[in-house]
C-alpha cells in the first residue's frame, strides 16, 4: 500500500532557504528515523514548488495533486493565502492537510481537515508580553513590520502587555521593503523606552535590523531587545556577534535540552550537514509525525474523517518539547521559552532557554 | 478674399540665440511659396512654429483667417496645416500602404473606428492608392518603408502628406536625396494639387526653386531680407552675395 | 597598387542582392563619380566598402589589404572615411564632441572651422539642435578630421545651401591635390558630378551600365537617358 | 489581407488549443484554468507593451484591482458571476483610466517606473486596508453562484476551464479585430513615431489613454475571473514580480502579435510546471537557459522564430 | 525639530549615498549604453559573495577584499559581454529585458547552489563596525565609509565619461554605433569596457551595500526597483543625477519613516510619481530636439 502526500511550499525562491528546505529536511530527517508508518505500508512525498504567496497557483497545484497524482494527504504551506485558497480542496474532497507553517489563527478553521503543527503569532507573542513584565520594563515602543504576521504579533503583545499594566508608547509597523532601520531606531531611542518588542520576517530585515539595533547605539541606550523569531537558527550565525544577548521568546531553540532534540539533530546533521535545525524544519518534523498518526490509525486507506479524528488530541513529545494538538481548534498547543543568544563551547551563537510558559494554544482565536 | 496662412512678427529664441525674428508672411490660395535662405537661417523654426510643433515666443499664426496660435499642433493640422520633414520621419514597421493609411485615416477622421466598416475600408484604400499612383509608388504599396532606398522614402514621406489633402502644405526640403532626374516627380505632383491650395517649401536646389515658385521669401538670421517674385530674387544682389553665389543665372 | 579597389562585389541586405558584379579602382588623387537612379544601389555600394552591407560575393581591397571581413573600424583605420547619406552625426553630443570622437589633431579643428565657419558659432550645441545643412556640414567637417586617404562622398550637398555647396566643392577638390586623396562622389546633380569627377559609374539596378571619363558620359546620351532620366545635362 | 479561411481559423484557434490541452492533462483542469486567465491577462498587456510601445512593470496593478472588485462585489454585492466579470473590468478600466492621464505622457524607463510607482502605491494601500481587503492574508469568504444560473464551480476546476476558456476566446477574437481597424493602426503608428502621427491631426495622448483604459479593463476582467475560480484574492495579484513575469511570457511569445501573447504564456507555464516538479529546486536555472537562448537565436520571441522557421520551409522570405 | 531636521538630513544622506552606490554602476550600463541591464544587481550580488568569501575565508583586509570584488564582478561581466551581451545591443529592449532576466535566473540558482539560500554576511573589521559620535547623536561607521567609496566613485566615473576620450568614444558608439565604427571608434571594446567598469561599480557597491541589502542570492530582484528608480529619477546616463536622485530619494524615505513610519514607502513612490511628471526625462538630462 502506497500514502502518496502532497508537500507544498517554497522550494526555491526568497523564502526556500527559510523554509522550502527545511521543510524538506524536516520531513527526511524523520522519515529516515522512523522508517515506514507500518509494516506494507510506504509513505511517497510529492514536492511541489510554490515560490510565493499566489493562491490560484496554491490552489492549482492542490487539485492536481488530488487529481492527478492522487494523494491521500496535503502538507506544507507557508503563507496564509495558499492555505485558505487550497481549504476549499481539502474540505470538498475530504484531504487532511498539516500546515508547516501558514500562522494566521485564522488558516485552521477554513477545513475541517486542516490540523497545524507551526504556531500563530499570538501564541509566541503573549508569553513574551508577559516576560517583558516579569522583567520590570514599563514602557515599550512596538516596531514590527507591516503585514499580516507582524500586526498579528504587535496587536496580541500589546494587548497582553497593556492588560498587565505596562505602557505602550509607540506603534510602529514598517514597511516590508525597508532596507534602512536606522531612521525607525533613532526615532525610538527619542522615546526612551525600557523595551523595544520587533517582529520582522526571516532573512534580510532580521538581519538589517539586529545590526541598526546595534549599529545606531540602542543596546548601550539601554533599551532592550524583546523578539520572537529573531534570532532563530536559520539568522543567528550570520547575524553574528551582534546578536549576542538578544532575548526572545520562541517555541523551539537548537539548544533545546532533551532526548528527542538530541537525536533530531543528530539525524539532520547527519542528512544534511549544512543544515542548522530551526523552528520551520521542526514544525515539519512534527507536521510528518502528525502524517503518520493519521496513516496509521486508517492503515494507509482512504478514510480522511478517521484520520482527523485520530489526530485531534494527541499529545506527543516533539524536540521542542511536549506538544498536543487541540481536539477542537485541530491547532497546537506548546511550550514558548524565553531564551538568550550565548555562544556555546564551540564559539557558536545559541539561543539559551531560561524560563518556559508551558502549554500556550492560540490566543488569537479567542478574540 | 482671405488669406490661406497669415504668419505676423512671429519670434522664437533657443537661449541667447533669435532663430526667428519677427517675421510676417502671407501666403494666398494658389501660391506657391519658396523658402529659401542659408543653413541655418531659421526654416525648419520657422516652419515648426506655424505648424505648432514648436511654441511661439511672440507673434501669431493666421490659417484662414483664424488665429491658430494657441491651438496645438494636432488641431492645426486637422485643419489642414499640413508638413513634411526635412528628415524623413515614416513608420518604420510598416509598408508604404500603411504608411499612407496613416494619413488617410486622420484625413478622414476615423481614428477612433473600433468596428471595420466595408465602406470606410473602402474610402481610406481608394485615398491611398490614388497618391500611391500619383507618385509612382503603386508596385512598392507592399514593401516595408524600413527596406526602401533614401530617395523612395522621401517619396513616402511626400505621400503622408498629399493623403491628408492640405489646405495649406509645408515642405521641408521635399526634394532633397532625389534624384535630379526623379524630383520632378515630387514637383510634379505638388503641381497637380488643387489650386485653390497655398504651398510653402524650402529648397536648395535653384533650379527647382526657380522652376516651380510663384514667389520667393528669403530668410537670412531668422528675419526676412527680401520678398518677390523669382525673376525679382534672381536679380537680386544682396541674396546673391549671401546665399546664391553662382548658382542662379 | 595603393588604391581601394571593389573587385566582383556582389552586396545586399540579408538574403538579397543588390548590387552585382561592381568593379572599381580608385587611386590616391583620383576622383570617381557614381550616378544612378532612386534605388539603383549607389549607397549599397559605398556601404560595401564600409561594412554596412554584406559582401557575398567578391572582395573589397584597400591596397593588397582585403578589408571584406574586417570590422567598420578597422577599415576606417586602413584610410577610409564617409559621409554618409543620413548624415549620422551624434545627435546627443556637441559639435565639438562630434568632431573629436573619431580622432584627429587640434589643426585638423582648425581646418574644419575655416571650412564651415558656420560650425565654430554652434561648436558647445547638441547635434540634435542643428538645422539640417549644419548637420551636414558637421558629417563632411567630422570625415576629414582623422584624414583619410580616401573619401566616400553619399550626397554631401543634400541640404547644403548653393554658396555653401560652392565652397564645399572646391575644399574637397583642394584636399584631392593638397593631401592627393581619392574621392568617390555619389551625387544627384549629374552636372555637378561631371565637372568634378574624372571618371564615372553608371549604375542601373545594381549594376554597372556605364564606366568611362565624364566626357566620354557627355557624349552618350543613351545612358543620361535610360540610367539617369535625364535628357541633357545642365549647368 | 488574409483570406476568409484563414481568419476563421485563426479565430478557432483558441477553443482548439483549448481542447488539445483538456486532452493532454485531463485532471488539471485547475491549471489549465490559470493558463487560460494569465493569457488574457498577457493579452491585454500585449495592447500596451506591443501596440502602444510601452514597457510597463505595473499591469498586475489592474487585474488586482480586477480581482479585489470581484471578489468585494461577491462578498458585499451579489455573487452572480457574469455581473461580477463586469464589475472587474470596470474596476481594472477605472484604476487604468486615472493613472493613464498621468501615465501617457511618459515613455521609456519613466513610463516604466511610474508604472512601477503606481502599482506599489496601490499594493501599499490594499495591504494597509486590511479591514476590507484582508491584506496580506488575503480577501476570502465568498462562494459564488452558479454562472448562467446553470454551472456549478467545482472543485476540480472543470467549470472554471471552461469559463476562463470561453472568456479568453471572445477576448482573443474582439482583439484580433480591434488591430485592424483604423483605431488598431493609428495606435501602432504612434508606437513607431508619436511626433508624426501628431503632425498628421491624431490625437496622441487621447488615443493612448483609451487603449491604456482598455487593455486595463480586459486585465480587470482576467482578475475578476481568477477571484472567482479561486475564491481567495492575494496582494500578490499586485505585485510588481508579477507584472514582470508576465512581461517576461508576453517577450518570450513575441509582443505586436496577439498571437505571441498565447504562446507565451502556455510555453512559459508549461515549462516552469514540468521544471518545477521534476526538480523544484533549479528550475530557475533551466527557465534563465532557456531565456538566454531563446533571446540569443529567436530574436522577437517564438512567434517570431516559428514565422522564420515557416518562412525557411516553404522558401519565402519572412515578414 | 532643529535635532528632528538635522536626523533626517543626515540619516537621508547616509542612506542615500547607499543607494547611489548600488547603483551608479547602473547608470552606465542603462543610462549611458542604453542597455537594459536588468542584471545589474546580480554584479553587486558577485561583488558581495566574493568579499565575503575573499574575507571569511582567506583573511583578506576589507579594504583589499572591496577592491578585488569590485574586480571580480568586472571580470564575469567582461567575459558575459563578450559571450552574449555584446549581441544585444543593437535589438528591441524587451529582448535585452528577457536576456537580462534570464542571466538574473541562472544567476539566482547558481549564487543559491554555490552559497546557499540564505544570506551571507560580509563581516566589517572591528574597525568599522558600530557607531561613530557625532556629538548630539551617533551614526554608524559603515555609513561614512560608503559615503567615502560613493563620491570616490563619483569622481572616478565623472573623470572617465566626462574628462577622456573614451567617454566620448562610448557616447558616440551609443549614439550611433555605426558611424562611430565609420570613423574609426572600436565601438565592440569600447562596450565591453563600459560594460565591465559599471560591472565592477556594481560589485564595489554590492560590498559597501551589505549591510542594508544583505547579499543572497535574490539580491538582483529584490532590490532591481530600487537601482531603477534611482536612475530614472536621476535621469539616465547623469552620474550626477544619480546622486542627487539617490540623496533625494534617501532623505525622503527617511523623512517619511521619521514623520509618517507606516507610511515612508508610499511616500518614496508618491515622490517619484511626482518627479516624474514634473521632468518626465529625470531631474538631469540633455535636452534634445524634436
Ligand atoms: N536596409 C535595407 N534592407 C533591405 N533593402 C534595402 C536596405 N537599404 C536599401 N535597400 C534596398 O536596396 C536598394 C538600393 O538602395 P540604395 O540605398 O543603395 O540606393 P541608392 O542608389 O543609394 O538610392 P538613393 O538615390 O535613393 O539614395 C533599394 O531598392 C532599397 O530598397
Ligand atoms: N532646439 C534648439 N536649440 C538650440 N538651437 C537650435 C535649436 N533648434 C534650432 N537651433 C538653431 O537654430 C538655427 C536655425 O535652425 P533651422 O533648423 O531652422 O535652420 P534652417 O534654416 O532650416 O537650416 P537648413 O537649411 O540648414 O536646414 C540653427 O542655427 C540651429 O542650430
Ligand atoms: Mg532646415
Ligand atoms: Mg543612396
Amino acid at each position: 500500500e502506497t500514502v502518496k502526500v502532497g508537500v507544498i511550499g517554497p522550494f526555491s525562491g526568497p523564502f526556500s532557504g527559510s523554509f522550502g528546505e527545511p521543510f524538506r529536511q524536516g520531513v527526511e530527517t524523520y522519515v529516515a528515523m522512523n522508517g515506514q508508518p507500518a509494516d506494507g505500508i510506504e509513505v511517497e512525498f510529492i514536492w511541489r514548488d510554490l515560490q510565493k504567496p499566489d493562491p490560484g497557483q496554491a490552489r492549482a497545484l492542490a487539485q492536481e495533486l488530488v487529481a492527478k497524482d492522487g494523494v491521500q494527504y496535503l502538507a506544507g504551506f507557508v503563507f496564509t493565502p495558499n492555505a485558505i485558497a487550497a481549504a476549499g480542496i481539502s474540505q470538498q474532497a475530504k484531504i487532511p492537510t498539516v500546515i508547516f507553517n501558514a500562522s494566521a489563527s485564522a488558516v485552521v478553521s477554513q477545513s475541517e481537515y486542516y490540523v497545524r503543527t507551526s504556531n500563530t503569532l499570538a501564541q509566541v507573542s503573549v508569553p513574551t508580553a508577559q516576560d517583558a513584565l516579569d522583567k520590570g520594563y514599563k514602557t515599550v515602543v512596538t516596531a514590527v513590520s507591516d503585514y499580516a504576521p507582524g500586526v498579528d504579533a504587535e496587536t496580541n503583545f500589546a494587548k497582553a502587555f497593556t492588560e498587565g499594566g505596562g505602557e505602550v508608547l509607540e506603534s510602529i509597523r514598517m514597511p516590508l521593503s525597508t532596507t534602512d532601520f536606522g531612521p525607525y531606531l533613532q526615532s525610538i531611542q527619542l522615546k526612551k523606552p525600557d523595551a523595544l518588542f520587533v517582529f520582522l520576517p526571516y532573512g534580510p530585515p532580521t538581519y538589517s535590523f539586529v545590526n541598526a539595533y546595534r549599529d545606531n547605539g540602542l543596546d548601550k541606550a539601554g533599551i532592550a531587545f524583546v523578539g520572537t523569531s529573531e534570532t532563530q537558527e536559520v539568522d543567528l550565525q550570520s547575524l553574528g556577534d551582534a546578536a549576542l544577548g538578544l532575548e526572545t521568546g520562541y517555541f523551539y531553540s537548537a539548544a533545546h535540552e532533551s532526548p528527542e532534540n538530541d537525536a533530531f539533530k543528530a539525524k539532520l546533521k547527519e542528512l544534511y550537514p549544512n543544515a542548522e535545525p530551526n523552528p520551520a524544519t521542526v514544525a515539519a518534523f512534527d507536521g510528518t509525525h502528525a502524517l503518520y498518526e493519521m496513516i496509521r490509525a486508517t492503515g494507509g486507506k482512504t478514510d480522511p474523517d478517521a484520520a482527523i479524528a485520530a489526530i485531534k488530541g494527541k499529545s506527543w513529545e516533539s524536540p521542542r518539547g511536549p506538544i498536543t494538538i487541540d481536539a477542537d481548534t485541530r491547532d497546537i498547543v506548546q511550550n514558548v521559552y524565553i531564551r538568550k543568544v550565548e555562544k556555546d563551547a564551540d564559539g557558536r551563537l545559541v539561543n539559551r532557554e531560561y524560563k518556559t510558559y508551558e502549554a500556550q494554544p492560540d490566543f488569537g482565536a479567542q478574540k | 478674399m482671405t488669406a490661406l496662412l497669415e504668419v505676423r512678427n512671429l519670434t522664437k529664441s533657443f537661449g541667447g540665440l533669435k532663430v526667428t525674428n519677427h517675421v510676417d508672411l502671407t501666403l494666398e490660395p494658389g501660391a506657391r511659396m519658396a523658402l529659401i535662405g542659408p543653413n541655418g537661417a531659421g526654416k525648419t523654426t520657422l516652419v515648426n512654429l506655424i505648424t505648432g510643433a514648436l511654441a511661439a515666443s511672440g507673434g501669431s499664426v493666421r490659417l484662414m483667417g483664424e488665429d491658430v496660435s494657441a491651438l496645438p499642433e494636432p488641431v492645426r493640422a486637422a485643419r489642414g496645416l499640413i508638413r513634411t520633414f526635412q528628415v524623413t520621419r515614416l513608420f518604420g514597421s510598416m509598408t508604404v500602404a500603411e504608411n499612407l493609411r496613416i494619413g488617410a485615416i486622420h484625413r478622414q477622421r476615423r481614428s477612433y473606428a473600433i468596428l471595420r466598416r466595408t465602406a470606410v475600408e473602402q474610402a481610406l484604400d481608394e485615398a491611398v492608392a490614388r497618391v500611391l499612383a500619383q507618385l509612382r509608388l503603386t508596385d512598392r504599396a507592399d514593401t516595408p518603408v524600413a527596406r526602401l532606398a533614401y530617395g523612395e522614402q522621401r517619396l513616402v514621406e511626400l505621400g503622408i502628406a498629399l493623403v491628408m489633402e492640405p489646405r495649406v502644405l509645408l515642405l521641408d526640403e521635399p526634394a532633397a536625396g532625389v534624384p535630379q532626374s526623379e524630383s520632378h516627380i515630387i514637383m510634379d505632383a505638388i503641381d497637380d494639387l488643387p489650386e485653390d491650395l497655398g504651398v510653402v517649401f524650402i529648397e536648395h536646389d535653384m533650379d527647382l526653386v526657380f522652376r516651380f515658385a510663384t514667389e520667393i521669401v528669403v530668410l537670412v538670421s531668422g528675419a526676412v531680407i527680401c520678398t518677390g517674385t523669382p525673376s525679382e530674387i534672381a536679380a537680386n544682389e544682396e541674396v546673391r552675395r549671401v546665399y546664391f553665389g553662382e548658382a542662379a543665372h | 597598387m595603393n588604391g581601394i579597389a571593389w573587385n566582383g562585389v556582389s552586396a545586399g541586405y540579408g538574403a538579397t542582392t543588390i548590387i552585382e558584379e561592381i568593379d572599381l579602382t580608385v587611386a590616391p588623387g583620383e576622383r570617381i563619380g557614381v550616378l544612378g537612379r532612386n534605388g539603383a544601389g549607389k549607397t549599397t555600394m559605398l556601404s560595401a566598402m564600409t561594412g554596412g552591407a554584406q559582401i557575398l560575393k567578391g572582395t573589397v581591397r584597400a591596397g593588397d589589404r582585403d578589408l571584406s571581413n574586417l570590422p567598420p573600424w578597422a577599415r576606417s583605420r586602413a584610410g577610409i572615411g564617409v559621409v554618409p547619406q543620413t548624415r549620422d552625426i551624434f545627435r546627443s553630443l556637441t559639435v565639438r564632441e562630434n568632431l573629436m570622437a573619431g580622432g584627429g589633431t587640434a589643426a585638423d579643428m582648425a581646418d574644419a572651422f575655416a571650412l564651415f565657419p558656420r560650425l565654430k558659432e554652434r561648436l558647445g550645441n547638441l547635434g540634435a539642435d542643428l538645422s539640417g545643412g549644419e548637420q551636414q556640414m558637421l558629417s563632411i567637417a567630422r570625415a576629414l578630421m582623422n584624414r583619410p586617404t580616401f573619401l566616400l562622398l553619399d550626397e554631401p550637398l543634400e541640404g547644403l545651401s548653393p554658396l555653401v555647396s560652392q565652397d564645399v566643392m572646391a575644399a574637397i577638390r583642394k584636399l584631392v591635390s593638397d593631401r592627393n586623396l581619392g574621392c568617390v562622389l555619389v551625387e544627384q546633380h549629374v552636372g555637378t558630378v561631371l565637372d568634378f569627377c574624372d571618371r564615372v559609374l553608371v549604375l542601373q539596378r545594381g549594376r554597372v551600365v556605364f564606366s568611362g571619363t565624364s566626357d566620354a558620359l557627355r557624349t552618350r546620351p543613351d545612358v543620361l537617358e535610360s540610367a539617369i532620366g535625364l535628357s541633357g545635362v545642365s549647368g | 489581407m488574409t483570406s476568409f479561411p484563414t481568419r476563421i481559423l485563426g479565430d478557432l484557434a483558441v477553443p482548439l488549443a483549448g481542447l488539445i490541452l483538456l486532452a493532454l492533462y485531463p485532471s488539471q483542469q485547475a491549471f489549465l484554468a490559470q493558463i487560460a486567465i494569465t493569457a488574457i491577462l498577457v493579452l491585454s498587456l500585449d495592447l500596451v507593451v506591443g501596440f502602444a510601445g510601452l514597457a510597463t512593470l505595473g499591469h498586475a496593478a489592474m487585474f488586482g484591482a480586477g480581482a479585489y472588485a470581484a471578489g468585494l462585489y461577491a462578498l458585499h454585492v451579489w455573487s452572480e458571476p457574469l455581473t461580477g466579470l463586469i464589475a472587474g473590468a470596470l474596476a481594472g478600466a477605472v484604476v487604468a483610466g486615472a493613472t493613464a492621464l498621468m501615465l501617457m505622457r511618459a515613455h521609456g524607463l519613466t513610463f516604466l517606473m511610474m508604472t512601477v510607482a503606481i502599482s506599489q502605491v496601490l499594493y501599499e494601500i490594499v495591504s494597509k486596508a486590511r479591514d476590507v481587503t484582508g491584506g496580506d492574508d488575503g480577501l476570502f469568504g465568498f462562494t459564488m453562484q452558479p454562472v448562467l444560473g446553470v454551472w456549478e464551480f467545482d472543485f476540480f476546476g472543470k467549470l472554471a476551464f471552461w469559463y476562463s476558456l470561453a472568456v479568453l476566446w471572445i477576448v482573443f477574437v474582439l482583439l484580433r479585430r480591434l488591430m485592424v481597424t483604423p483605431f488598431g493602426q493609428t495606435v501602432r503608428a504612434i508606437r513607431d513615431d508619436a511626433g508624426r502621427v501628431g503632425s498628421l491631426g491624431g490625437r496622441v495622448y487621447r488615443h493612448r489613454v483609451v487603449v491604456y483604459t482598455l487593455s486595463g479593463g480586459i486585465a480587470g476582467l482576467a482578475g475578476a475571473l481568477s477571484a472567482q475560480t479561486v475564491q481567495v484574492v492575494g496582494l500578490s495579484s499586485l505585485s510588481v514580480t508579477y507584472s514582470a513575469e508576465i512581461l517576461v511570457m508576453l517577450v518570450l511569445g513575441g509582443t505586436g502579435r496577439l498571437w505571441g501573447a498565447l504562446v507565451g504564456t502556455l510555453v512559459f507555464t508549461v515549462i516552469h510546471h514540468y521544471a518545477a516538479s521534476i526538480d523544484p529546486v533549479r528550475w530557475m536555472l533551466f527557465i534563465g537557459l532557456i531565456l538566454v537562448v531563446i533571446v540569443l537565436f529567436l530574436p522577437g520571441g517564438l512567434t517570431r522564430g516559428i514565422a522564420l522557421i515557416h518562412a525557411w520551409l516553404t522558401g519565402r522570405r519572412a515578414p | 525639530m532643529a535635532s528632528l531636521l538635522a536626523s533626517i538630513l543626515i540619516d537621508g544622506f547616509a542612506y542615500g549615498m547607499v543607494l547611489f552606490m548600488v547603483s551608479v554602476g547602473l547608470t552606465v550600463t542603462l543610462g549611458l549604453m542604453r542597455f537594459v541591464n536588468l542584471a545589474h544587481g546580480m554584479f553587486a550580488m558577485i561583488g558581495g559573495y566574493a568579499a565575503a568569501s575573499l574575507i571569511t575565508m582567506a583573511g583578506v583586509p576589507y579594504i583589499l577584499a572591496l577592491i578585488l570584488a569590485a574586480i571580480v564582478a568586472g571580470i564575469i561581466a567582461l567575459g558575459l559581454e563578450i559571450s552574449v551581451i555584446r549581441w544585444m545591443y543593437g535589438r528591441p529592449e524587451l529582448d535585452q529585458v528577457l536576456l537580462t532576466i534570464g542571466l538574473v535566473f541562472i544567476g539566482i540558482a547558481l549564487a543559491g547552489m554555490l552559497f546557499g539560500n540564505s544570506l551571507v554576511p560580509v563581516p566589517l573589521p572591528d574597525m568599522l563596525r558600530g557607531a561613530s559620535d557625532l556629538g548630539f547623536r551617533v551614526m554608524p561607521t559603515q555609513r561614512i565609509v560608503a559615503a567615502v567609496v560613493g563620491l570616490l566613485s563619483l569622481l572616478a566615473i565623472w573623470l572617465l565619461l566626462d574628462r577622456t576620450m573614451f567617454g566620448i568614444r562610448l557616447r558616440a558608439t551609443v549614439d550611433n554605433a555605426r558611424a562611430a565604427g565609420e570613423l574609426g571608434i572600436n565601438t565592440r571594446r569600447v562596450y565591453a569596457i563600459a560594460f565591465s567598469v559599471g560591472a565592477a561599480l556594481a560589485g564595489l557597491g554590492g560590498v559597501v551595500g551589505a549591510e542594508l541589502l544583505p547579499v543572497e542570492p535574490y539580491y538582483p530582484l529584490k532590490y532591481l526597483v530600487l537601482f531603477l528608480a534611482v536612475v530614472a529619477v536621476g535621469g539616465p546616463g547623469s552620474v550626477f543625477g544619480s546622486l542627487i536622485a539617490a540623496l533625494l530619494l534617501g532623505t525622503v524615505e527617511t523623512a517619511g519613516k521619521y514623520l509618517a513610519p507606516g507610511f515612508a514607502t508610499i511616500g518614496l513612490f508618491v515622490v517619484m510619481l511626482l518627479v516624474l511628471s514634473w521632468r518626465p526625462d529625470g531631474l538631469f538630462h540633455r535636452k534634445s530636439r524634436l
